[in-house]
């Protein structure tokens, strides 16, 4: 019987090393698997490189991480919001490398990661910023920027119901960078806010297919208030 | 001297709420952009995109009706309408470099006159800039109109011949709201459509950093 | 009031120009716009580039259309089938071009003009006679080819549910080419086997927002049996 | 002179299911791989993938229960595992590409013993070839195995030191599974793995375009 559901979240994070790439899901509060960042620190691993839309805010989850120093670089949108003092003092501090990506190209160097599609044209970022260093290419009389894959070892995923061949689907706005974050790990670790059956979640609703995840993680809130 | 009235955030955003057709689909991004959301009118369906992986918001809910797992690209919360669909990422932000949005209503640091858009870092040194999905916005969606002060708070233009903070996306923007005017971006530069009542051309032309051009008739 | 729905078949296919490009879903019997198909012949427009998966069977729909002389030129992955006799006809008289693309090239190049992605890399068709003309590149060792976006100018899609929106939804094995297709060209003109009110599919469940689509034709059988 | 019996088409699908651990995605090709789907071993759940847009098919329906919505790559009517999911073209050879499958078990014209693949197209000058999702899957499954008779009807060698069929793609095949013999592609060609009882190894050779080593033991 295939069963990816594991006992807790330290069996969940079990074997992430040094050095990994981690993406971390969600958008805002919505989707965030704060519980599985909380286990990460609990976890060890050093040296992390994080991708995310954010870079954490107040003194919980990804910002909790950096402050614990475990994290080198980070590969976002959106770094700078309101109360993201932990990343703005570790960066200018010069402890902490950042890569900016606008927020479409970082959904889609995911996907193709996901997708086995090793480059890709677009034409965001094209003329500003952000080209700078990378290849231009005209098609069609248009200049487009080349961008590359970004795969991950892990992914943290936080989903509303999954059952134990790792089908999910979202809750709301859930869905967000958890089901394209959840392509493009080596191994998949998914936080599920509740585990169903096989049958529960019709064929056609399936957002996530199980092929994706490697582990379930129960929801439990070690989270402090 | 001549007596007017510069238009309240609100007022900005009913004026470009006023000029959005039935059946667009518009992308808000933050600031007085997502004012424009309260004024559209009530008799027009006009269908609102949120790059976090919404089509179909409707207004803010009622304290009693949040819903904590919807919220939009600003982190607020939103009800959905009827009609409405929930994707991820990788699709929202399809629709939205695929050419599927038919407006984009941004803010802006400043505006050239050749529809370039500075929006997302305030100097080339900027330590740690946040671009989010302004970029991916400003070249994807049919059409950028940008809502802002006609100056900073110091009086400064932020309608220029050349943007002097880093570009989010070059010649994109089509149509600039202010407080004072609104003005199109035209092959022959900034072409004024309408002032506010009691305010001269002139005294537009003194507070912009570029050539004004009267409409052509 | 937004609404999308047309008459008849007539109304959902006018303006189809002589010389588009049309993308027709559905696999195998499955959300094939048969009807629609049909409704080409009638409307009457030639010299027409199809992009489908197959290249039809028997004499009817996109056999039909092309036995009617008004195809220029195929795309596709799979033209030699079970009963593709007008197709191996017409292409063996030279009277049809093909471009054979494969499948899962085919689909990401269709995903692609709808994502505004001029160009990707995959390693499908390395190495083969489909990379002959084509560039290739290597990314971390390994060798890829680059494939162009597809885009059409009219795509022929039949959806389960379809509201006045035009949100859709897709029955069992239908979404295949009709999901992708439909994000792709100028004008979507989705046959809806079941016209329903703007909130009965749930927001989670829309698989093509209502944004991609142009025209909505309730479903009628002109198929002759 | 041995007495030997080839596998029937439905023993080498069994000999090949048999090797299938429990967990794997597969995906299965048209002809004999497609009869590997009736021989899984009931105590294993094992997944199968169809291009077309499922995850977890079940068996052919019984004729009553047939549901003319859910067809496979074949175009044949299947049924759905409770655990199924349905997709689209693009997402569903996103996991093909994207290396997602465990397994896919395809027929072959030629393989050749570095691994060559030529399955879609018997000569140079094909009128119309039709490539499906072949290319795609060869390049993209994390292991590709074949299934095939060892010849050809006229009995010519279908393993062979090089293909002259146009490639499905290069180097791509681990494992063989003809009517006579098991033999895995390795880094010094073809290794002979299991042989039907009763032929030599040296019949097995006199039917084979290519070296066969003997496995190391």
């Amino acid at each position: 019987m295939i069963d990816k559901r594991v006992r807790d979240i330290a069996e969940g994070l079990e074997g992430i090393q040094d050095g990994s790439t981690v993406m971390v899901g969600g958008f805002g509060s919505v989707g965030q698997p704060d519980s599985l960042i909380e286990g990460l620190i609990e976890q060890g691993a050093r040296e992390l490189v994080i991708v995310a839309n954010n870079a954490g805010s107040g003194h919980v989850g990804l910002a909790k991480l950096m402050e614990a120093g475990r994290v080198r670089k980070i590969i976002c949108s959106f770094p700078r919001s309101a109360g993201s003092v932990v990343f703005e003092d570790l960066f200018k501090a010069g402890k902490l490398e950042l890569e900016i990506v606008p927020q479409g190209t970082l959904a889609e160097r995911i996907r193709a990661a996901g997708a086995g599609i090793p480059a890709f044209y677009t034409a965001t970022g094209v003329g500003t910023k952000i080209a700078e260093g990378k290849e231009t290419r005209e098609f069609d009389g248009k200049t487009y920027l080349m961008e590359r894959w970004l795969p991950a070892d892990v992914a943290l995923v936080e989903a509303w119901r999954v059952d134990r061949w790792g089908n999910c689907d979202y809750r709301g706005s859930g869905r967000n960078f958890n089901a394209i974050m959840a392509t493009a790990a080596k191994t998949t670790i998914v936080l599920a806010r509740k585990i169903v059956e096989l049958d529960e979640i019709l064929p056609e609703n399936v957002v996530t297919p199980g092929l994706f995840v490697s582990r379930v993680v129960p929801f439990q809130s070690n989270v402090p208030v | 001297m001549s007596e007017f009235t510069p238009l309240s955030r609100l007022a900005m955003a009913a004026r470009v709420a006023h000029d959005i057709p039935e059946g667009w689909v518009c992308n808000l991004g933050i600031g007085i952009p997502t004012l424009v959301a309260d004024c559209l009118p009530k008799d027009r369906e006009i269908i609102l995109h949120s790059e976090n992986g919404i089509l179909g918001m409707g207004p803010s809910p009622a304290p009693e009706d949040i819903d904590p797992w919807v919220i939009n690209a600003g982190k607020q919360n939103v009800t959905l309408l009827e009609g409405a669909s929930l994707f991820h990422h990788a699709d929202s932000f399809a629709m939205i470099r695929g050419g599927h949005i038919d407006l984009c209503i941004l803010g802006a640091f400043e505006v050239a006159e050749n529809g370039d858009l500075a929006n997302w870092a305030t100097s080339a040194e900027d330590a740690a800039p946040a671009v989010g999905g302004a970029m991916d916005l400003a070249v994807g969606a049919k059409r950028i109109w940008v809502v802002t002060e006609h100056t900073t708070k110091d009086g400064a233009p932020k309608l220029v011949s050349h943007c002097s903070y880093p570009l989010t996306a070059p010649g994109v923007v089509d149509r600039i709201y202010t407080n004072l005017a609104v003005i199109d971006v035209t092959s022959r530069g900034f072409e004024v459509a309408e002032i506010v009542p009691g305010l001269s051309f002139e005294a537009l032309q003194a507070q912009t950093d570029a050539v004004l051009h009267r409409k052509e008739s």
